[in-house]
């Protein structure tokens, strides 16, 4: 019960923050709804018994990207007017567009999951113990998914040399 | 009853000495500083200006609160909160004492065991920064502009560092709790600044650096930056960014006491002929270790001149850093090699 | 070596002109109780009558040769140098390398001044920085006096130094209200904050500065306050007596801006 | 979208390490400062129009509020150029007295120099201990002439009073004390790395800029340019001392610094010679008792802390005030090596070379 009413709160707020943060003028409220939807976020891992994806959470999107966001949102002026030949409706068509897409795709994950027979995802769950996750987690990623986390950190790699060469063209 | 009842009389007794404990830290500051410098320090308040603090405290208090015309009046009244809640809150997971005895029942001393404790520290602790970064931004002021930058920057790079030298403390006790943390350490018979003791230094540097002391302490470095992020911040809200900061100042070195010099143990836990000092208790061990580390802080801002922020930058990414990798790659092959 | 105790015991009654009646070794005439003052380098001394006394009880008796009544001089007084006293070689061969630019040479307590024509104050200056005999590279101080009456108004001076013979000069230049005189900032970096101090007192016009603006005064501020006929009450004074009056005047003042 | 937008710092009226009311109005790159324009005038009080209109003694108090740290270095220099223009000799005594004064104003305008300089970069302690000891030498000043900051202690021909009995075993005592306090900064500062890194290779200057920014004092010498008017043109008495001219190589703030904490030394070392060797005699020179020197003007400079205080004083011979009064102020002629110095350093480096000049607002703006 009292599971349930946090579950609905956290969600509610998430919901508003994350409209607030796609509704906001002013980009740094805007960065600022961002982070507080994250911590709301980390709180709903931590309510699902996972702490060690909470603190990551908090860790890695509010102390660290969001703070970058927050960089560049100070330093750059955002201020500018659309040029004359730009269309000022084409980014909110495409917003519009990207939305729909990820409502669909939301949708064909929520019909799919529900297509699972229940047997799976109480497996999947009996993985987390409520006690603590860290060496699961991290037994996991280094057997299960040990490709996807290669793939990713090679991206990550590749991502992260791909903004040096852009920052520093004359290297 | 116990589940609420205990927990929160613990949360108000770490709270309110927490707070009375960062108000005296200041009068302490102040005093060691004078001493330092041949002066007495506060003198008035009080035999030998005891009661400082709270002179100090009623008049912030009562001092206008002024926001400036064109701040951002939100996130100018939002940035102190931010910067002193996770700075507060951290206290959940320091591990005072063991367990004490008290009316009959067994009471442990410290708010909660959570096995992620360390990481915890660490991520509330990252969220602190955006106090510094939001006062700098909210001003809409120059000074505190370059000085929330410069904090940000410096936070950011010193917590990878500080971080990194964590994660091989971790290794060595194989645990994140801080209690199980302490509890390696006896069960080592070591404090683990025996067995870490590169790590301990890097620590303490970025601990210094986190916390934007002297000698890294540009983002508030008055002689260039008026005062830095809070130079548009008067009365309880500039309090706040003071109290925040020697909050975080008691956290670096409870943090260090537990992870480095055995917490709440006796020194040598190892060394049975010292098991006289049994005697005195846990929380005391605690307690003078952190006043030792606190009184390091002091000292050296006593000592020392302040670092250039492009140099305080190579110090992080030059030296810290590859150190704290090299650092934790040793005691990693170490492990596995003993395993 | 040089202190005042050696310098010449000048003689104010007949100070102008300097009449150079034997070069002799200066009386200590005020060295009343010091025992053995520092020897005296008798080269350096310059002439002076036994009889001078220092500015004594008739100190307003003899005027200066310019002003022989009571009224507001009109010039400083420069005295020639005693005839006997060697002019410094880089007069003489500042001289002979651009005609006409020394006026006037004067010598007075042990400072040489030169008088030189404002029109080729740039020319000189470059000269006294880079001839081998003068090598005047560091250029101490640049002011101005005001001698209202005069037409010229202005004595520009610049003070002089050679780091590397140490000696020193003073060159002096005549110019009038709003005449156009050339910045000697090219050849002297360190005239440049010095001029604008000349410009923001006095108003001299200085051409080719590479940046003429007021240094102390505000950059609104209208007159130039070392001039001798810049009022010694003003607005200033009309605050602390009448705040009134003077938010009167303040007024018609800013009206007469947005003019 | 990243244009390159530079930022325009206001750095002063009001700025805790401008050392009073300078104004640097720094454009930022980041924190690199592009271009620097120094504004003064904040405290300008027409010292120069004002003694045109008070008589020669007056002036000597209107001396003492320019350089206030080193007030009686400013009334020795008033004093001796007027006495230059009316000729009159100065006994022994009274120039050995103003030799002491001088160089004990040397080390108390020094020892603010490096309690500030210090504190600028951080280094919060030294401040206090310079302003310690600066507080011995100010009782020295108290019990000489009643007064601490702005002394009056100059008269035009000699000295307003004799010194009072046993002050110059105080003087001597201050030395002995003074030597060890200054092994003492030494050890706080000389080799200390933070220190060494955050002022070495900053606002280097060679010899020849150095001139040519029209320097003088520690920042001129630090360049390595053996100037000191104390040796080229002796005045007091200094020509009855032995004492050297310590010079940098370098040309940075380091070098600056080492000089001036080398200055401390050799200013000890002529207050020891002086003190000892003080004669006895009158103290003050045949002054007439209307002071009007004849007509004529003169210019006549001493090494101030900060480097050349020139006098450069016009009398028309009638009047009892000046005709023309000017002073060659040291901190205004080195402030104006501040925007050469700051080029390309960070906005950090700004505070350490404003200290590492030495101005004093008040002598800047008179």
């Amino acid at each position: 019960m009292g599971e349930a009413i946090a579950f609905y709160t956290l969600s509610f707020f998430i919901l508003v923050f994350a409209v607030l943060v796609v509704t906001t003028k002013d980009t740094v409220h805007s960065v600022l709804f961002l982070v507080l939807d994250f911590l709301f976020v980390a709180a709903l891992y931590a309510l699902l018994g996972a702490p060690f994806l909470a603190a990551i959470q908090v860790l890695v999107y509010a102390g660290g990207i969001v703070v970058l966001y927050l960089f560049v949102v100070m330093l750059v002026n955002l201020k500018r007017p659309p040029e004359a030949h730009e269309d000022p409706h084409r980014r909110t068509r495409f917003g519009y567009a990207l939305s729909v897409a990820v409502l669909v795709e939301l949708g064909v994950v929520a019909a799919y999951s529900h297509a699972i027979p229940a047997p799976v995802l109480a497996g999947a769950r009996s993985v987390i113990p409520v006690s603590g996750n860290t060496e699961e987690v991290g037994w996991l990623l280094y057997t299960s998914y040990l490709i996807p986390f290669e793939i990713a950190s090679m991206l990550l790699l590749v991502a992260m040399i791909g903004a040096i060469v852009l920052a520093k063209r004359e290297l | 009853m116990d589940l609420f009842v205990i927990p929160l009389l613990k949360i108000l007794i770490v709270l309110n000495a927490t707070l009375v404990g960062v108000t005296y830290m200041v009068l302490l500051e102040r005093k060691v500083i004078a001493w330092a410098q041949s002066r007495l320090g506060p003198m008035r308040v009080g035999p030998y200006g005891i009661l400082q603090p709270i002179a100090d405290a009623v008049k912030l208090m009562l001092k206008e609160d002024i926001t400036p015309a064109r701040a951002d009046r939100w996130v100018f009244t939002a940035a102190p909160i931010i910067a002193m809640v996770p700075a507060l809150i951290v206290y959940a997971v320091i591990p005072f004492g063991d367990k004490a005895t008290l009316f009959g029942r067994e009471i442990t001393l410290y708010i909660t065991d959570i096995n992620v404790g360390l990481l915890y520290i660490v991520s509330v602790a990252s969220v602190g920064v955006y106090g510094i970064i939001l006062a700098g931004y909210a001003s809409n002021s120059k000074y505190p502009l370059l000085a929330s930058l410069r904090a940000s920057a410096q936070l950011i790079s010193y917590e990878v560092a500080v971080t990194l030298t964590l994660v091989s403390v971790i290794l060595v006790a194989g645990s994140l709790s801080m209690v199980q943390i302490v509890r390696a350490q006896e069960s080592a018979g070591w404090w683990f600044v025996f067995v870490q003791p590169l790590a301990f230094a890097i620590f303490f540097i970025g601990g210094l650096a986190e916390t934007n002391r002297a000698p890294f302490d540009m983002p508030e470095a008055e002689q260039e930056l008026t005062g830095g992020f809070h130079t548009e911040y008067s009365g309880m809200r500039f309090a706040l960014f003071f109290l925040a900061e020697y909050a975080n100042m008691i956290v670096v070195s409870s943090v260090a006491t537990t992870l480095f010099l055995g917490g709440w143990l006796r020194p040598f836990p190892g060394v049975s002929a010292l098991s006289f000092l049994d005697i005195i208790p846990g929380w005391t061990w605690f307690l003078v270790k952190s006043f030792v580390f606190l009184y390091i802080f002091i000292w050296v801002r006593a000592t020392l001149p302040r670092y250039r922020y492009d140099q305080l930058m190579r110090i992080g990414w030059k030296v810290l850093i590859p150190l704290a990798i090299v650092n934790l790659v040793v005691t990693g092959i170490i492990k596995v090699m003993l395993l | 070596m040089a202190d005042d105790s050696e310098k010449p015991p000048l003689p104010p009654a007949v100070a102008p002109g300097m009449p150079a009646e034997g070069a002799g070794t200066a009386v200590p005439s005020a060295a009343t109780g010091a025992e053995a003052a520092p020897a005296s380098p008798a080269a350096k001394a310059a002439p002076a009558p036994a009889a001078a006394k220092p500015a004594a009880a008739k100190p307003a008796a003899g005027g200066p040769e310019h002003a022989p009544k009571a009224a507001a001089p009109t010039g400083p007084t420069e005295p020639a140098p005693p005839v006997d006293l060697p002019v410094p070689a880089f007069i003489a061969s500042l001289q002979s390398a651009i005609s006409g630019s020394v006026i006037h040479v004067s010598y007075w307590v042990g400072d040489w001044t030169i008088v030189v024509p404002a029109s080729q104050l740039l020319e000189i200056a470059r000269h006294l920085r880079e001839a081998a005999d003068a090598a005047f590279d560091f250029c101490s101080d640049v002011t101005a006096t005001d001698w209202p009456p005069r037409a010229e108004r202005f004595d520009l001076v610049y003070c002089l130094y050679s780091t590397r013979h140490r000696h020193r000069v003073r060159v002096k230049a005549r110019v009038a209200d709003q005449q156009p005189v050339a910045s000697v900032t090219p050849v002297w970096p360190s005239a440049n904050w010095l001029e604008r101090e000349v410009f923001d007192m006095f108003g001299v016009n200085f051409t080719g500065h590479p940046d003429r603006r007021r240094i102390l005064m505000p950059e609104d501020w209208q007159g130039y306050p070392q001039r001798k006929d810049y009022p010694l009450e003003g607005p200033g004074e009309l605050l602390m007596e009448n705040p009134l009056d003077w938010l009167k005047l303040r007024q018609a003042r800013e009206e007469s801006d947005i003019e | 979208m990243f244009d390159t937008n530079e930022l325009v710092l206001n750095m002063g009226p009001q700025h805790p390490s401008t050392h009073g009311v300078l104004r640097v109005v720094l454009r930022l790159d980041g924190e690199k400062v592009v271009d620097a324009d120094v504004v003064i005038g904040y405290l300008h009080r027409g010292i120069e129009k004002l003694s045109e209109n008070r008589n020669w003694t007056q002036i000597i108090l209107l001396t003492d509020r320019m350089d206030y740290v080193a007030a009686a270095t400013n009334n020795v220099g008033y004093c001796e150029t007027v006495e230059k223009l009316m000729a009159i000799e100065v006994p022994r005594r009274a120039r050995y007295v103003r030799t002491i004064l001088c160089e004990l104003q040397r080390i108390a305008s020094h020892c603010l120099w490096l309690g500030t300089h210090a504190m600028d970069i951080g280094a919060m302690t030294v401040f206090l201990y310079a302003f310690r000891e600066r507080e011995l030498i100010l009782d020295l000043f108290e019990e000489f002439c009643g007064a601490r900051l702005t002394y009056n202690s100059m008269r035009i021909g000699g000295l307003p009073q004799d010194l009072p009995p046993g002050w110059d075993k105080k003087v001597l005592e201050f030395c002995r004390i003074m030597d060890g306090k200054l092994d003492e900064y030494e050890e706080l500062l000389t080799h200390n790395r933070i220190w060494l890194e955050r002022t070495k290779g900053i606002g280097t200057l060679t010899a020849a800029e150095a001139v040519d920014l029209g320097l003088t004092g520690p920042p001129l010498r630090g360049s390595g340019v053996p100037r000191d008017i104390r040796k080229d043109e002796p005045y007091a008495a200094y020509d009855e001392f032995t004492f050297d001219i310590p010079i940098g190589t370098a040309g940075d703030t380091y070098d600056r610094y080492l000089v001036r904490l080398e200055e401390f030394r050799q200013s000890l070392r002529i207050i020891r010679q002086a003190t000892e060797g003080i004669p006895e005699g009158p103290i003050v020179g045949k002054v007439p008792r209307l002071i009007k020197p004849p007509a004529g003007e003169t210019y006549h400079a001493i090494e101030s802390p900060k480097g050349e205080l020139g006098y450069f004083i016009v009398s028309d011979g009638k009047s009892t005030n000046p005709y023309r009064f000017r002073v060659r102020p040291p901190s205004f002629c080195n402030l104006q090596g501040l925007r050469r110095m700051v080029k390309g350093h960070l906005v950090a480096d700004v505070v350490a070379l404003i200290g590492s000049l030495d101005v004093v607002l008040g002598e800047v703006d008179r």
